[in-house]
């Protein structure tokens, strides 16, 4: 039992095509759960330009993937080298993860509270 | 397009014929639906497709029924230079066995009748995400009225002014396309630009849909085109093999000056050759031989593609999709060039008379007029439903869109 | 649909007559895929489009063939009353060189064939979203058997009852629409309502694709129409006009009741329009004359506008796709028009001893026979598939879409 | 499909002939665009469907210029027995009043020009995902001017030396799909398989679009089956006939074999079985009888099954789309069961003299020396561009999706 | 006046045809503001098989709906209550519920502060 | 270096049309990089009624932007006010803003961490 350990929500930015890996490696650490929505990101990256009838102009937002993770504590450094690793390419526009302390988690199906709703 | 006869309504008409121009009427039915419809709304934002596909279909049919109220026989009955009569309103007279143009009257009826559904319902594009559904009817029918009429009259009806003076238009390419093309442009000067334009991508939100407008209206244009020869004969068979090749060449030119200028050829591009090259060769498919309607289609999608670029951009219309941009610039070129090519040393059927310089004369003056009359009608129905009713929606409903505001549904949903 | 004449198979074969039909037996095909196909699929919501699209693709390959090994036959072939014989099972004597109605047989039973193959899959709309795939094609197949067989061979077949007793049906108005409209109404009633039923709105999930759908079944119903005079003749051409103008009515008046009623004519309307005027000319349009086909086409929309709101209400009935409140509600409307219409002095070709309260009254016969027939079938049909074999699929199933649970893939993808 | 006669220039063409041909020509067109456009387009992943449908509008473009410039000379002029000559080369010497084959010669060239087209554009579908846009035009260049025009001389030309064998393709099973689908398998094993192959699910991004595809390529192979008779005859209905019954048993076949071995009949695996059915009995068509056909699409469709899964496990090649595993799949299948079927004991046509066990091996043949001269011609098409100019676009462009990175542009926005 | 108490974002993962019976619930304990995202849930709920041309895979990730109400202390436990409630099926894959303290809120069209902004 | 200040999660609901404006306004405050996400809102402002076969009835979400930034401390109060001015119209609907404190960044591409990593 887990359920005194604080919890943690890991928010990742990453690059869509990158999401097999980063799923691939949170499993290698133990992490099955997690949720996963479409963004758009801005930022350093530049995107590509487009041209429709004669106007041409530059995309300056990108398709990024959102990756929601909730983790105890004692899990928490696994889970972030785990991601920066996996979404790593090196180039401009890799992305970023957020850390935010999380006062209380409940599993719906069985009303456990915190670590044991993981 | 042949002249309406009527010469000889009791001569036997050649079912072979008749399987042709049914078969051609439906296909010239299809370009408008499922193909206008299909083109414009997949170049709109996704918020507004319903309304372009509404615009199209609701013009088409009541341009239908006032077809057979007054236009139909405003065009093709009575001998006047400008205009018809009224002898066949609400088809008085005809019946199953009555007969024009060597086909039964109400398959020319219908024939007709879809070319200036067609007509009205490309007129849309350059009105598209901001006007007033009953703006848009209301311009249509007073367009139609004044301005479709008379023009189709005036080149088709045997009596009719540009016909008696020799314009060469096969298959409307003056009467549809430089007609339809100048009264958008009015129109969307009146209207003023999109309120986004400029500082927003105005981004066609589904291509796909668009490309498959565009397939939908080549195969129908054979309707257009081959079917106005009225028969299922050698002068169809031309126009039909000119439409193919024309359209061929269209799409090579835009795509090629893409990949040369820009060095990304585009889908859009792609399918706005098509239509320039079908518009480009609609007068001139029924005079001119393969070779120069392949010369033909080049050349009338290079200038629509100047026409969507420099002269959009000289012009300062928000002409949304490009109504003048290819439709009357195409049919400019098109009608122009059918002058040179229909000479016999470059292939056409011009015969031993034929004048280039003298034919390229009457064509011009045949664009020339069309272009003024048009755009005289459209700009006093423009400014007439301004001040009646209105042409635009208010802004919050351009900002959240036609379709939910103005038609109370969503294209899309889960 | 003039009725298929063996009499005199050495006769010369018109080639015209024979490009026109095969024209025609396309355009029906098209009508049903991707016609109906798109109609419905853009109707329902995302995680169904695949299953109606899959029940109607299949209804329709098991009704070509069934079709082909006694359908054509218990149909076309034999002198009763209600229903023919077996001899042209499989086509047995049939070959290249046969003739009917003046056509290669090959192409009549072609043509035949396509308006099976319609019927069947216009049901499909009233019990989408909620049925066993297989309990789709058991219970189609048992209707086609027993109800859509004898009501054509009854309508259509020289000898057949109502037939004899002079009802009119040019196209299949009462064989097809109010045949199938009414199994789709009992097997709607059977299924139940879908689980989410006036919890949660259904709206449609892509009203661009049903656009489209309505858009080629209109192109297509030329070939219904058009092509049931089975000839490139004078009769194809009133039945084109006619279905050509009764479809412009029948989009005008839905969205004028809508503009009027409702502030805000809809897309759903207009292509609801589209259909409604098309159902309501089909029995007509070989007989009326053009004005009386707007008068039809205006008529039967307004029908079918209460048909799917008023009736609909009253009926309690989850006819998901409103297959009766359209095809049963307007077949009804315009079987009955056609008794009207068709007298001469409105311009109809009833000729002189046309008594027009005579034949309204041939034709409520024909319609409530078929209604009657019909709804018995379905209920036995219905009954049996739901006995044998189970009618719905789990409430899981349901919930998560009939797209992924019955045939293992989702429609979009990124 | 018959040979080009050029024997009675001067005789009187039928006016019916010249309807349906015109109607059958924009089939074939129809079948490529929208047709393929839209079946690829809907099974590509949404970041690639653009580039699919460029590829298959700009190849089919170029292939029609290429055909009137020395296409249809080198096929159709000239008594070789492996290729025509350049007598005709840009359409020298022919004119509307041309005859060729009992049409005006325009037409038929146009018929022919839109087969050539198509069976370019198929290969595109086993390129898919990966390609440079040059690279594709390039090698569909070659292949159509080494592959198949002598492939189409050899099988279509009365001097052809398949032709003079003895061998039966009616519409071209052999000249275009075993041809395409084999110059398919060897374009993809040059490129080598899409980056994320084995990886992620490359699911298709729009089944509904792929199935209107597949929906209009069955509609359009009425042209190309039924239309390769030349003549709105009783050939053109018997070809008729199978092409429905044919691609409904294909149809079947598949989703029963879906349904034993899967439990989940598809979409997917109806227009398949759609495409199964077409392509099995495009060269049996003009030959065998409606039962048949019905074994001939059933046969076909389970051996395309087949194609795309136990075959394509075997092959280890990305063929993305399918062009072999169906097209050459099913068209060796056809054009074997064409020997077989022909025979008039199991209703074909083969009159008294036919041999099954001869003409089966004539088939063989004509498959054998298409499958091969095919494959050579593509992989030395194949190396040179590769060497040349490259065959596929960068990794990152890749990932990203051709259609921003290699035409600008995407397909769908809000 | 509530503006003096602190705030919580309660981010509650759950099954789709579920929103309507959460927002419900919602209504009866008078939250009216919410706003929903579509995500996509890995877990260990397990997704159904599709199969294209003879490839057949588990669909790992599923459609869920990831909903966000912010909410005074005061009625924090109403809420979660109202949503494990709503939400609940019993079998896996019925979602979690997070809470995260809020620094501060702005309500934009006014500008008010904190409880008062919601 | 400011990598030892405290970082925020600021969350704006805004509605779609504004997301250029604000955009605007976050650079002018140079704010470069931003995640976007498509949401539906529930609250006080009511939508527009749709009508199906006979069926009308009122769409009760409505289309609305999530924007995320992550800022440090120093600039927190600049960011707020420039969203609040930028996506303001006064009429209902607006939308939000959420303040969250983050325990921890890291960027992707670099591995910095926090301020660094922004
Ligand atoms: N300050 C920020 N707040 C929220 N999201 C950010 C911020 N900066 C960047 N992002 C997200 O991270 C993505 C990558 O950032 P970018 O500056 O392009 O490259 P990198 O992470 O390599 O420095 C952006 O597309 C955006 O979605
Ligand atoms: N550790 C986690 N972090 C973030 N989201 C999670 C986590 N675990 C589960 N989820 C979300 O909750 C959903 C349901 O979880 P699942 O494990 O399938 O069932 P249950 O909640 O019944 O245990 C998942 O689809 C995912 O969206
Ligand atoms: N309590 C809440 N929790 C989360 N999001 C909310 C809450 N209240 C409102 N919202 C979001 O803010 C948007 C605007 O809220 P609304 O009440 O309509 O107007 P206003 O912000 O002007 O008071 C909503 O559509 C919703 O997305």
């Amino acid at each position: 039992m887990n359920g005194v350990l604080p919890v943690n929500l890991i928010t990742s930015i990453i690059r869509p095509h990158k999401l097999d890996a980063v799923r691939q490696a949170l499993e290698d650490v133990d992490v099955n759960g997690m949720t996963v929505t479409e963004v758009r990101g801005f930022g350093r990256q530049k995107g590509h330009t487009e041209m429709y009838r004669g106007a041409e102009y530059v995309v300056d937002f990108l398709p990024k993937i959102k990756l929601e993770v909730v983790v105890t504590d004692d899990r928490l450094q696994a889970v972030l080298d785990a991601v920066q690793l996996a979404a790593h390419t090196g180039k401009v526009g890799d992305g970023k993860i957020f850390v935010v302390p999380i006062g209380q988690v409940v599993r719906i199906r069985t009303a456990e509270l915190d670590g044991d709703a993981l | 397009m042949a002249p309406a006869l009527h010469a000889a309504p009791l001569a036997a008409i050649n079912k072979g014929d008749v399987a042709w121009m049914l078969t051609s009427t439906l296909l010239v039915l299809m370009m408008s639906i499922p193909g206008v419809a299909l083109f414009y709304g997949g170049l709109v934002r996704a918020k507004n497709v319903l309304s372009v596909m509404m615009q199209v279909l609701t013009v088409l049919a009541l341009v239908l029924l006032l077809w057979t109220a007054y236009g139909y026989s405003l065009t093709f009955s009575g001998g006047g230079a400008f205009i018809g009569n009224f002898d066949k309103a609400f088809l008085d007279g005809i019946s199953a066995s009555s007969q024009a143009s060597g086909l039964p009257e109400y398959l020319y009826f219908s024939f007709q009748a879809t070319f200036a559904g067609i007509s009205c319902a490309l007129i849309v594009g350059a009105l598209a995400e901001r006007m007033k559904f009953g703006a848009v009817l209301a311009f249509t029918v007073l367009w139609f009225t004044f301005a479709y009429v008379p023009v189709a009259h005036m080149v088709w009806a045997p009596s009719g002014w540009l016909h008696t003076l020799g314009a060469l238009d096969f298959a409307g390419g003056t009467v549809v396309h430089v007609n339809a093309g100048m009264a958008g442009l009015v129109g969307a000067a009146l209207l003023g630009p999109r309120m986004d334009m400029g500082r927003t991508a105005m981004r066609p939100h589904n291509l796909p849909l668009a490309m498959v407008g565009a397939a939908l209206l080549w195969v129908g244009w054979f309707g257009f085109n081959a079917g106005s020869a009225l028969s299922a004969n050698a002068t169809a068979a031309l126009a039909f093999v000119d439409t193919l090749l024309a359209t061929a060449a269209g799409v090579l030119a835009w795509l090629g000056a893409e990949a040369v200028f820009r060095k990304r050829p585009s889908m859009l591009g792609g399918i706005s050759g098509v239509i320039a090259g079908l518009v480009g060769i609609t007068p001139a498919c029924g005079n001119v031989g393969p070779l120069g309607a392949i010369a033909i289609g080049a050349l009338a999608s290079l200038a629509c593609l100047w026409g969507v670029n420099g002269l959009k951009r000289l012009l300062r219309v928000d002409d949304a999709l490009d109504a003048f941009g290819i439709h009357a610039v195409g049919g400019i070129a098109g009608a122009l060039l059918t002058g040179i090519f229909s000479v016999s040393a470059l292939g056409g059927n011009g015969g031993n008379g034929f004048g280039m310089l003298h034919q390229f004369g009457i064509q011009a003056l045949a664009v020339v007029i069309t272009l003024a009359w048009s755009a005289l009608v459209a700009l006093l129905a423009g400014l007439l439903v301004k001040w009646v009713y209105g042409l635009r929606v208010s802004d919050e409903h351009e900002r959240e869109g036609l379709d939910t505001t103005v038609h109370g549904e969503r294209a899309y949903d889960d």
